[in-house]
């Protein structure tokens, strides 16, 4: 009896491959290659200029038969959509394209200023496209001229800029790490609005871009990080600068580690700080129809440098240091928050998701104009700087006089 | 009828005409006191010195003594007085002769008797137990089964020292005759699995049975099975705690491989040597031998997938490596996975086919001359002979000789489906084979059993 | 000749009966709190399957059409049986119609579904052709298979720090009488009614006594992995994103990104899925032979092969896209099927029997 | 017997989908059952083949239980007594 059940699944899975024979989805690898950036520019009468990144892996660093060609190639169509654009990119590129290993995706500012609604649904619908993709926008120049920079030892543009993105994020936290993943997030959440990365280029000389110049000591053109870009329902209203940046990151607790850096004395005596590990606490309630903000900051970091001898061997210094970390960073803090709320008019620290998720009942009458209501909010900052250890020395070397 | 008087040359002719002219025939007449006899044995079978010493040298001494020769009990009393260490017997019917004679007995005739002596004097040149060659380890007994069934047996009743263990003889193969034995401890091992197998041994078809491996075809129920159900082993150690566990062995004469029944899926990853080390090590190496066995059994399939419909599931960097190498490959990811595992088969099967020493110079040039050379020439891209190598070896990791080879098969089928319907294929294959793995049933116990002991009857 | 199940085969195979499409699409999402709707009906499942535990043990070990017969005559009775096995056929073409999408939104894109339809199609044909018990033994490795995917899942999400309990919040922002509402409308018939599949096995289910233990027992944590399950999602996903996700657990799980080599996760989840469905559509295929078996005499191997290509044809032309099949599912598939079938029949079964049985005692 | 099980079962079960396309699209039974089994007949092939190759199964299954069908299917399927793979 069982022979029928087997017989059964054998015979008809045969008779199908015969039916319809070929391999559906195969795509030979060799004859393929994939897309790594993609960059967004708006073309003639409304359509979109794609311009698509294509690798040469053969090129790669991790091929080392390469004749030092450049590791990839760029190839720009317009279409009425995006996904119209990147197929029938085969219109001069002789192999098939795989969309799913696209490292970044550039938006041309003035596209981010239309609204970027018009390419998001294709990038959240399609399984290829991974939600750690990241998504930046260009900043004074053509989105197409990000991708040709070039990088030394065959490291390509797409992956260039996300490292960099990455690291400069990681270090600093000037930049948001921006992943497609928060586009979703915040058009959803009620109450945060969007902030994306922001790259520009500086160019040296406008001699074409080639990847011996890459090799040179100085090389011409660089990508820039230059701060953030504000969103409100997915229109681009304006940039932030990277302090600002910072700021906004260390409300939202995105911020991983930083560098401070604060003036001890007024006589150009600085200080500073490497902070490890900030979190922030908010409390946003509506006070008589007026949202109040209180942001409670603790951070723990430790001496970077030191200008000034300051006793840091002693307690007394270490507070002293504290004390005045702490009021610089309230001051920017302030600063930040005031600008954004008159300049951009626009909650993108998430103080009404908050509001939202802890007060669903207070929220709801205002979700529809939550932007106006944050622009006159009433913000109390509090910030205490936890300064642990000193690293190898404790005082100022260079001042120390043996009799003073 | 009269009863039937032996005459010594009547026999003789009989014995003639039935064993021919071959040459290992001998028969001796020999002169008892006044009346004629004859010594018949084969003497490829015999021990030609244990028989002049114990046989023919006692009879000619008693020949003068008073034994009386002629008289009805004469050979009975042979029998007790003069042979009465030695294995005898009589025999009535002298169409049995020939049949004893190749038992390895000496047929003793006296003139006018009515019964015949037959002395077992077999003594075959037996091989010395040396050490295992298809599964060594390194910590614990070097002892290995040899090709004679009773030292075999010798060696499991060395082990064993428990009354209960029984050994049941039984005779196979319509041609051969071989001697079968069927080891069981008593009160262990379960009646409703033990009379299963005596019947099927019983109506065995087989002509004639040289190894154990014949006998496992026969004691499947379901020729389909992808997976053996008889454990099979050459080392003393792991089939007695076989027997300890409820479970019969199956000794066949002539075969260094002693069957157990019934064999389950996890016997095939337990090496002795796991008992004999510090268990928290052992359990860990028989972890990596399922990971291997998995490993085998999927990764070119899952490499083929992966890389020819599922791009998406290859992290980046990997990917662009996989990409560069594969550049100017003329073979799709299928045919170039294809060619490298038939010639790795190649190569083993040439290995071990060939003579010992000639052997290992061509197992080791193969494979590096070979992979070396595909990958320069760029037919062959170098991830591929990676991928190839490893589920090479992963697929030995058992220490069942038998199961790799069915691994070997189900690979090359995972690697069909991976390359029509990508990682669904894959995924339906494994799904394939655990349903497989959860029907197999050997006499009522189920191939995957410790998770469910005896689960009652057989079902339907 | 039919064996008995063992306890654990019995835990196990309800257990993945329970997670195997509902994993898919997870609990519809009416309600913002989804992960409650799980919790909140807990109630109204056990007074379902207590009316079949009640069914089962005053039919003392007949199976279901046995008893449909005994209650209702020889006419009606195999009326009833005829719409059951129908039904279960029904709900077999749909959970394959469920795993189909799945295959072809994330793994196979142009596979025309005919061949994905029919290699399934064998496999099921396969496990439903070994018998309930290798179903059984099947079941405990899958079960196994699914506890240890769930625990790596949030693991790696943990580790990709993209779990954040914050979006777990607002709770119960429309109350708990809407939870309610949705877990009644909704997720009680969906995966829990169909327990009443098991009534179809009559006598290898092991006696009333264990089945009420056991039963009870692989509801509860089919419901905590269910509604934990939910709750991952959410706190991946956060509510309002997870209201639009097809496949909510694959968008959870692409999110899994360690030191950019252990991402691309998708596999995992497919993987899992497909052993989940191939044990419920083998079960439902199992339950409609017997029934066939019961209707039309012969013996019920002879259908399982032809009633799994069947249930093939019919998943293809179950609905036309993907909206109608949600749609279809939620709403007129509840009325017209769920509700009659899972409520009405087997109540009104029992408390016929209970007149037969006072009346012959009486 | 196996065939006319089939064949009811998949006539209900038919019907069923042709109910609630019927409901789901608010149009008459007529038209439902005109979409279901007349338009698009090229994508219609795959569930057809399906369906009757159900159908063609439970027959064979009819016929295996008649000695007709049993002869036949020895002599296509069946294990020949002493094949030359035992007889080594």
């Amino acid at each position: 009896m069982r022979k029928l059940a087997r017989l059964v699944g054998a015979v008809l899975l045969l008779g199908a491959c015969l039916q319809m024979s070929g391999c559906w989805d195969m795509v030979e690898v060799s004859r393929a290659s994939l897309m790594t950036g993609l960059a967004l520019e708006p073309g003639h009468n409304g359509r979109i200029l794609v311009t698509l990144e294509v690798l040469n892996s053969a090129e790669t660093m991790s091929f080392e038969g390469g004749k030092g060609g450049s590791p990839s190639q760029l190839y720009s169509n317009e279409a009425d959509t995006i996904v119209e654009a990147m197929i029938r990119m085969n219109e001069h590129l002789d192999r098939m394209l795989i969309p799913s290993h696209i490292r970044v995706i550039i938006v041309d500012e003035r596209i981010a200023r239309e609204g970027l609604d018009r390419f998001m649904d294709f990038v959240q619908r399609s399984r290829y496209v991974r939600e750690d993709v990241t998504l930046l926008v260009s900043r004074g120049t053509k989105a197409s001229d990000m991708l040709r920079v070039a990088y030394p030892d065959g490291m390509y543009a797409g992956f260039g800029i996300q490292s960099q993105v990455f690291n400069y994020h990681n270090n600093w936290g000037g930049v948001p790490d921006s992943f497609m993943y928060e586009v979703a997030q915040s058009a959803f959440s009620p109450g945060k609005e969007l902030l994306l990365g922001a790259v520009t280029l500086d160019k040296k000389s406008d001699k074409e871009e080639s990847v011996e110049n890459s090799k040179k000591l100085d090389p011409q053109t660089l990508v820039r990080i230059a701060g953030s870009a504000a969103f409100r329902e997915n229109r681009l209203i304006g940039f932030l600068s990277k302090e600002d940046t910072r700021m906004v990151l260390l409300v939202t607790n995105q911020l991983k580690r930083t560098t401070v850096s604060f003036p001890l004395d007024g006589q150009g005596k600085y200080a500073a700080i490497r902070l490890i590990r900030c979190h922030t606490s908010k409390k946003v309630q509506m006070i008589e129809g007026r949202p109040l903000i209180s942001i409670n900051v603790e951070a723990a970091g430790l001496v970077a440098s030191m200008d000034d001898n300051l006793a840091i061997d002693k307690i007394h210094g270490y507070e002293q240091l504290d004390r005045l970390a702490s009021e610089h960073l309230k001051e920017s803090l302030t600063a930040t928050i005031g600008k954004v709320q008159k300049q951009y008019k626009v909650d993108v620290f998430g103080f009404g998701e908050h509001l939202y998720r802890h007060r669903y009942h207070e929220f709801m009458p205002v979700s529809k104009e939550w932007n106006e209501q944050f622009a006159k909010a009433k913000v109390v900052v509090q910030v205490s700087v936890r300064i642990e250890r000193s690293e190898l020395k404790s005082r100022n070397q260079t001042q120390n006089k043996v009799v003073n | 009828m009269a009863t039937y008087r032996f005459r010594q040359d009547r026999i003789e002719n009989e014995l003639r005409a039935h064993f021919g002219s071959s040459a290992d025939l001998s028969l001796i007449p020999i002169r008892l006191a006044d009346r004629d006899g004859l010594l018949c044995f084969l003497s490829t079978m015999t021990n030609s010195t244990f028989l002049m010493n114990n046989v023919v040298q006692p009879l000619l001494q008693a020949s003068y003594r008073e034994i009386l020769f002629d008289s009805a009990e004469a050979l009975d009393s042979l029998r007790l007085r003069l042979f009465g260490g030695l294995n005898t017997r009589l025999l009535e019917d002298p169409g049995h002769l020939p049949e004893w004679m190749t038992q390895g007995y000496a047929g003793l005739l006296l003139d006018g008797q009515d019964r015949m002596l037959l002395i077992h004097v077999q003594e075959l040149e037996k091989r010395s137990i040396a050490e295992p060659t298809a599964q060594n380890v390194i910590r614990g007994p070097k002892e290995a089964f040899t090709e004679s069934a009773d030292t075999n047996m010798s060696m499991i009743r060395r082990r064993i020292l428990n009354e209960n263990l029984r050994f049941e003889k039984h005779v196979i193969g319509s041609k051969s005759n071989t001697s079968v034995y069927l080891a069981y401890l008593e009160g262990e091992a379960d009646e409703r699995l033990l009379n299963p197998i005596r019947e099927k041994l019983r109506s065995a078809r087989l002509t004639g049975l040289f190894d154990s491996g014949g006998l496992e075809n026969e004691l499947q129920s379901n020729r389909f099975y992808l997976f053996p159900t008889t454990y099979n082993s050459e080392r003393p150690d792991s089939i007695c705690s076989c027997l300890l566990d409820k479970r019969v062995a199956l000794i066949v004469n002539g075969s260094p491989f002693v069957l157990i029944i019934p064999a389950q899926f996890t016997d095939f990853f337990k090496s002795p040597e796991d008992q004999y080390q510090w268990f928290v090590f052992g359990t860990f190496i028989r972890l990596l031998r399922y990971v291997a066995f998995l490993f085998s059994l999927t990764l070119p399939a899952f490499y083929v997938a992966v890389t020819c419909y599922h791009q998406e599931l290859v992290p980046t960097l990997l990917l662009t490596s996989i990409m560069a190498q594969r550049q100017g490959i003329p073979f799709p990811a299928v045919v170039e996975m294809f060619l490298m595992e038939i010639t790795f088969e190649l190569l083993r099967e040439a290995g071990t086919r060939m003579p010992r020493l000639v052997g290992q110079s061509i197992s080791i040039a193969g494979a590096l001359v070979l992979g070396e050379a595909a990958v320069q020439a760029g037919i062959v891209s170098n991830i591929t002979v990676i991928i190839v190598a490893l589920t090479a070896i992963s697929g030995y990791v058992s220490p069942v000789y038998t199961f790799g080879a069915n691994i070997r098969l189900f690979r090359f089928a995972l690697i069909v489906l991976s390359s029509v319907i990508g990682l669904y294929g894959v995924i339906l294959g494994c799904a394939y084979l655990l349903i497989h793995l959860t029907r197999i049933e050997t006499f009522g116990v189920p191939y995957l059993s410790p998770l469910s002991r005896f689960s009652g009857k057989r079902s339907a | 000749m039919e064996s008995k199940l063992t306890g654990l085969q019995l835990y196990a195979m309800m257990l993945v009966f329970l997670l195997g499409t509902s994993i898919i699409y997870g609990t519809p999402r009416l309600v913002p709190d989804s992960w409650l709707i799980d919790i909140a009906a807990i109630v109204p499942y056990l007074l379902l399957t207590g009316i079949y535990l009640a069914l089962f043990w005053t039919g003392c070990d007949r199976n279901l059409y046995e008893l449909l017969v005994a209650a209702w005559g020889k006419h009606f009775g195999k009326l009833f049986a005829l719409g059951y096995s129908v039904y279960f056929l029904y709900i077999a073409s749909r959970n394959l119609r469920d795993m189909v999408e799945l295959i072809l939104t994330a793994l196979l894109r142009n596979t025309p579904s005919f061949v994905i339809v029919l290699a399934f199609v064998g496999i099921v044909a396969y496990a439903a052709c070994g018998g309930i018990i290798a179903l059984g033994r099947l079941s405990i490795l899958i079960a196994g298979m699914v506890l240890f995917f769930f625990v790596v899942l949030t693991c790696l999400l943990y580790f990709s720090d993209s779990i954040d309990l914050e979006r777990v919040l607002p709770f119960l922002s429309e109350g708990l009488g809407a939870v309610a509402g949705a877990s009644l409308r909704s997720s009680i018939w969906f995966p829990y009614g169909e327990v009443l599949v098991f009534l179809a096995f009559g006598s290898s289910l092991g006696g009333a006594k264990t089945l009420r233990k056991i039963g009870l027992f692989s509801l509860l944590s089919a419901t905590a992995i269910l509604s934990f399950s939910n709750l991952l999602q959410t706190s991946v996903l956060g509510i309002e994103n997870m209201k639009y996700s097809v496949f909510a657990l694959l968008d959870a799980a692409r999110l899994i990104n360690i030191e950019n080599f252990i991402t691309r996760m998708d596999a995992l989840v497919a993987f899992i899925i497909i052993f989940g469905v191939i044990v419920k559509s083998a079960i439902f295929l199992y339950a409609s032979a017997k029934g066939a078996e019961f209707l039309f005499g012969s013996d019920w191997r002879g259908f399982a092969p032809s009633l799994a290509l069947l249930i093939g044809a019919l998943s293809i032309k179950v609905s036309r896209n993907n909206a109608e099949h949600v749609s279809e599912g939620l709403v007129y598939a509840i009325y017209w099927l769920h509700i009659p079938f899972q409520l009405a029949i087997p109540l009104a079964t029992l408390l016929l029997l209970r007149l037969r049985l006072n009346h012959k005692e009486a | 017997m196996a065939a006319i099980g089939t064949l009811v079962l998949a006539s209900l079960s038919f019907a069923l989908l042709v109910l609630f396309d019927t409901l789901v699209y608010r149009q008459s039974f007529f038209v439902s059952v005109k979409r279901m089994f007349l338009d698009d007949a090229y994508f219609n092939r795959s569930a057809w083949t399906l369906l009757v190759s159900a159908l063609l199964l439970s027959c064979w299954y009819d016929l295996r239980e008649r000695p007709f069908g049993q002869r036949l299917s020895a002599r296509l399927f069946g294990r020949r007594k002493d094949t030359r793979w035992n007889r080594n």
